[in-house]
């Protein structure tokens, strides 16, 4: 748990943490209102209290369910703070466009880790299930895409992810993002075989995972 | 409707026998006496295309020719193989006929080299759910499952099976959400009535074609809680909870025509089996090459075949995986059926261990108790309509939980018990009617998540 | 040297219960009421050497952490880990020794944060035979080896094991020529002798630094003709033999001071707790990811830890196969522990099926039903010596098969018939002294086969 | 079952299958003593003999005690045939040298393979277990070497194949011989991987591997 939260503003802390979207928005209101920083809100109220959600589940003491409130929190309150940010030209953590990969309609595990790279600071597009490598690379080349994330859940779909690969290497678009994937099937070893950048075994690894990767 | 259940007594509810048995295949009649092993086997890592297509058909032949090579070493007396395909073969029907050629000529030898009585249950894709949000009663993918039903008795399947999805778009993010009320919805109303329209169509195919109509499963919805469950993200009450919600849903099969066996990764299959007498298909610890489970003993206390579920096709210390699951579970097999051999007490006995052996271990074993099963069985046939049961289902369940872990025969952790006292009011807010429940979801659902036309409503 | 057997009687012969349990590790209790899993794993394909050195220990580190959890999640009380080494780590104690401490640290932490009784075995492979002919009590495989079983204990092992393999160089051949003579010769003379000096020299390392000596295996010798036989490249009444044969060699051990549990590959085990009372560790069905058996069920009848054998850690469907592994055997201990905590008779009943159901289908399966492995072993127990016991294993085993055969009890084809009735003149013709064997044996084997004062002849 | 095996020397081939060595040798000395071929005994009697020696051994009714039986009565035959093939010129079928791989010490299925092989009229050169790399490259320099037959029965010695592969072509000798492996953990993936020409799955399969791999 993060012990040194300011007293200024934890009620926002406190709003993620137990998943009180209106509670959240009301305290970003509060505090803009106070002409505190946006960028002061997210970084150490915001952040670290989807960190210690984060932390919660890890510990066994919340569910999925509990991370999810808290991430519709954040984002509640991201909402409001996103054009303030925007205006004083502070970018996002990072921007990630994920999808299920050709031929595969698994959406859970890419819908979770959809929401914790929300709660985590991330700008993600959601590309859905079943997408085409021409997909991948029309996302990358529109917009200023800093990660790709695929995921796969069966045998005969792993392949996909190497087809998309090379796909990204041919349009010459794989060396500006780097590319996590993840699934049951998936190991650390077909990551690297594939030439991935990383493997995350479970959704709530993945914004760590991206925040190295982007800082990397 | 029958209100009364199949299954009249707990001392008749055992495995290896059920009210109706089925006859099919080569010589195999499923629960009338013995247990049966199902093995199921899939692909290792590859790309299925054109290009690839030799080395597919390869792979199938080698995983069968192993497979009945084990079966046939162990004295194995009877097998129903099962073949799931992969979506390319549903969306591409010759190929699924194709590979299902290439196992029932391999079956067909075996039986008649070494009689081995065995049956070939094909299972296609429900590719439905390509579009998104699904379109369930048109379209291409509609009609290359149709083509498939009725083109699979030919190619050499004897019976068919599916895991339907209809309702699943809503079911997902209801699961990873915990809410109760959605996952009624998507089961009680949504899937229900996709089963009824999806299984009049398979039973009448199947009829017209001299295939065996066998079963569905909830397993897009309930396995997809257990796993979730497993993984510690969702409580396990709820996924009992969610188990339990399925059974209704999933009986609208049996009551529009299928005969079973149930497909094995239904774990609603011994309500099934109480209701409907159908025998039940149902995998357990030797399925965990697949998925992990907290049912790996009391999955087998009232199955009439025991199955592995599914394994791909790489390579152990011993053989290919497939061998390696073919020898389990005729292990497996041979045990409960000597019991069964032994004397109806001691075929009781051992359902009995199986069931005690895990059922205060986890929520959603307890609900697979035998002596639950029935309980709660005879609960939900009092209502006449799938919501309506499902509802009694939801609350049932909810109570049977509560009081079994008041009681001690359910131990569950502090995170578990708080959701568990969250859960009975929100089963007790579930409304009355279908109606109500349909209007209260559509408002607060995104526009587009489902397609109300497609289930007819 | 005792004449009565360890096991009193039919009804004490009881899988969890051995005369003489075994405490070890961290708060692990071996035979004291409950079957408790042994775990296996090892590496994947890979070569291990200075450069993969990180890698093998992030795989062994991996397999602990992924099991452990496994069973933690699975609520199983008491836990045995076995690590084998592969010939590098014995060739070089020091990596033995790192792995060992990487996988005990992971065992302590688990003991103390869930509770779980764990203890770790550690079992050195048996690397004398490099030498060809084999070295078996000097050289620097032998000076290695020593150094192993010194430092084991502080490294980390709790418990040490060998499956060793005097006598092997000449039993290699005699199995796929069927040869009864030398095999008994391999086993009876050239083996037990081995044993004698091998565990002499462990027991006295053991008891210096703290350590369990528990036990060996005739690995390199019955199931050598277990698998050659299930590849239909021998008889199964040969290899059936060849495994009663193995007992009073693998007895030597705890003669000369080991005290359980046996290795679990050591089929032979069931006659080691009826003769010397020892806790056993058994593997069947939930092995065949390591081999296949016609032992899948018998095997476990009278077990005290239950195992998997080893699995490589390679990736299925649900997980990595060590944690599937570890469910699996979870599951089946679950079982046989409601079965024990439900009555002695209920523990008997389900000892009979597991033993009913393998025995009439292969004479390996046969010879170890509790009352028959009950009759052999007082039997050859009438005998004071290694070879005179060997060669009562030998005919009273033909015997017994041969009585089997005739009514019934075991099914065999014509070519098993063919070769029972082969055997039974060969088992009569072996001579009534251990120096008259030897004899005959040096002038028919090659020079140079083994080197006869390796094993003090 | 071969139906027509010539009359003449039919007590060869059946000395042979019944794996009785004192009537083979006694069969080939009246042939020789009669002017027989020995080509034409090895081609038409002996190895047809042992053919189907292993086909009974695949219709599960003789064992492997039984085929190693045959398999010395044959070899007695051919001790004493050798000589005078020699001398007319004719070559044995093809020589193999074979071996476990380095740092595995498993015998059985190296051995029976030796028999089968020398059984089928190829002339065997038996490396042992632990076989170095280099005593492979010796050997194929040494002796004129069709074909080399690795074995392995460790997940862990499974490398040393591919090791042993690399070196036979750095060492320049790779191109002129045919590689072969086996044993318990192989599959054909694996072979196809390390750039064998043939994987075989059981010891009663090496003979019409081998016969195909000199044939091409
Ligand atoms: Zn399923
Ligand atoms: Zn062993
Ligand atoms: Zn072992």
């Amino acid at each position: 748990m993060n012990q040194n939260i300011p007293e200024k503003w934890k009620s926002l802390y406190d709003a993620v943490l137990e998943g009180n979207a209106a509670a959240a928005t009301a305290a970003v209101d509060a505090a803009i209102e106070a002409n505190e920083s946006p960028q002061t809100l997210v970084d150490e109220y915001m952040i670290p209290a989807m960190d210690d959600v984060g932390e919660k589940f890890e510990q066994n003491e919340y569910f999925v369910p509990e991370l999810l409130i808290s991430a519709r929190a954040m984002k509640a309150a991201l909402t409001k703070i996103q054009p303030l940010l925007t205006a004083s030209g502070s970018q996002p953590k990072g921007r990630v466009a994920l999808g299920t990969v050709k031929g595969d309609l698994h959406d859970i595990g890419k819908n979770l880790v959809a929401a914790m790279l929300e709660g985590g600071g991330f700008e993600v597009i959601d590309l859905g299930v079943d997408v085409d490598p021409d997909k991948f690379i029309d996302t990358a080349r529109a917009s200023k895409v800093d990660i790709i994330a695929m995921s796969a859940l069966l045998t005969t779909t792993m392949p996909s992810m190497k087809t998309t690969i090379e796909a990204l290497k041919a349009a010459g678009v794989r060396d500006g993002l780097k590319i996590m994937i993840g699934g049951a099937p998936i190991t650390q070893e077909f990551a690297d075989e594939i030439g991935a950048d990383a493997y995350g075994d479970n959704a709530s690894t993945a914004v760590s995972i991206a925040r190295s990767l982007v800082a990397s | 409707m029958p209100r009364s259940l199949a299954v009249h007594s707990l001392d008749q509810f055992l495995f290896g026998r059920a009210p109706h048995p089925v006859r099919c295949g080569h010589g195999l009649v499923i629960g009338a006496g013995s247990v049966v092993p199902e093995i199921n086997f899939t692909l290792p890592t590859i790309d299925v295309n054109a290009d690839s297509w030799a080395e597919v058909c390869r792979q199938y032949g080698q995983m069968m020719d192993t497979v009945l090579a084990r079966a046939v070493h162990l004295s194995v007396p009877a097998l129903l193989v099962e073949f799931e395909t992969v979506p390319p073969m549903t969306h591409n029907p010759d190929w699924g006929f194709e590979i299902t050629g290439i196992l029932a000529e391999r079956c067909l030898r075996a039986h008649e080299k070494h009689g081995i009585a065995v049956a070939l249950r094909v299972t296609p894709n429900d590719t439905r759910e390509f579009n998104r949000p699904p379109l369930l009663r048109r379209g291409e993918h509609w009609e290359q499952m149709l083509r498939f039903f009725e083109g699979a008795g030919k190619a050499g399947a004897d019976l068919l099976a599916i895991e339907s999805t209809g309702g699943k778009e809503v079911c997902d993010d209801a699961l990873v959400n915990a809410d109760l009320r959605q996952v009624v919805f998507a089961l009680g109303v949504l899937g229900a009535r996709d089963m009824r329209f999806l299984w009049e169509h398979i039973v009448s195919r199947c009829r017209a074609g001299g295939v065996v109509p066998s079963g569905d499963t909830a397993c897009g919805f309930a396995n997809t809680a257990m796993t979730l469950a497993d993984k510690g993200m969702i409580p396990k009450v709820f996924a009992a909870m969610v188990r339990v919600i399925s059974v209704p849903r999933s009986l609208v099969a049996y009551e529009a025509g299928a005969i079973g066996p149930s497909k094995d990764c239904a774990y609603e299959g011994p309500y099934m089996k109480a209701i409907a007498g159908v025998p039940i298909s149902m995998e357990g610890r030797t399925a965990s090459c697949a998925h992990f489970s907290p049912l790996g003993n009391i999955a087998q206390a009232v199955c009439d075949c025991w199955s592995n579920e599914s394994v791909a096709n790489v390579r152990l210390l011993s053989g290919y995986a497939p061998e390696v699951s073919m020898e389990q579970l005729a292990y497996d097999c041979r045990l409960t059926n000597t019991a069964l051999a032994d004397s109806d007490a001691g075929a009781r006995t051992l359902r009995d261990w199986l069931a005690v052996s895990d059922a205060v271990h986890d929520p959603q074993a307890y609900v697979l108790r035998p002596d639950v099963v029935l309980e709660i069985a005879g609960d939900l046939m009092e209502a006449d309509t799938p919501y309506e049961r499902t509802r009694r289902a939801a609350r049932k369940t909810w109570s049977v939980l509560r009081d079994a872990a008041a009681d001690g025969t359910l131990r569950l952790d502090s995170r578990e018990t708080r959701w568990l006292e969250r859960l009975g009011p929100a089963a007790d807010a579930l409304p009355d009617s279908e109606s109500e429940l349909f209007e209260s979801i559509l408002s607060e659902l995104p526009e587009g998540s489902f397609l109300p036309a497609e289930y007819g409503l």
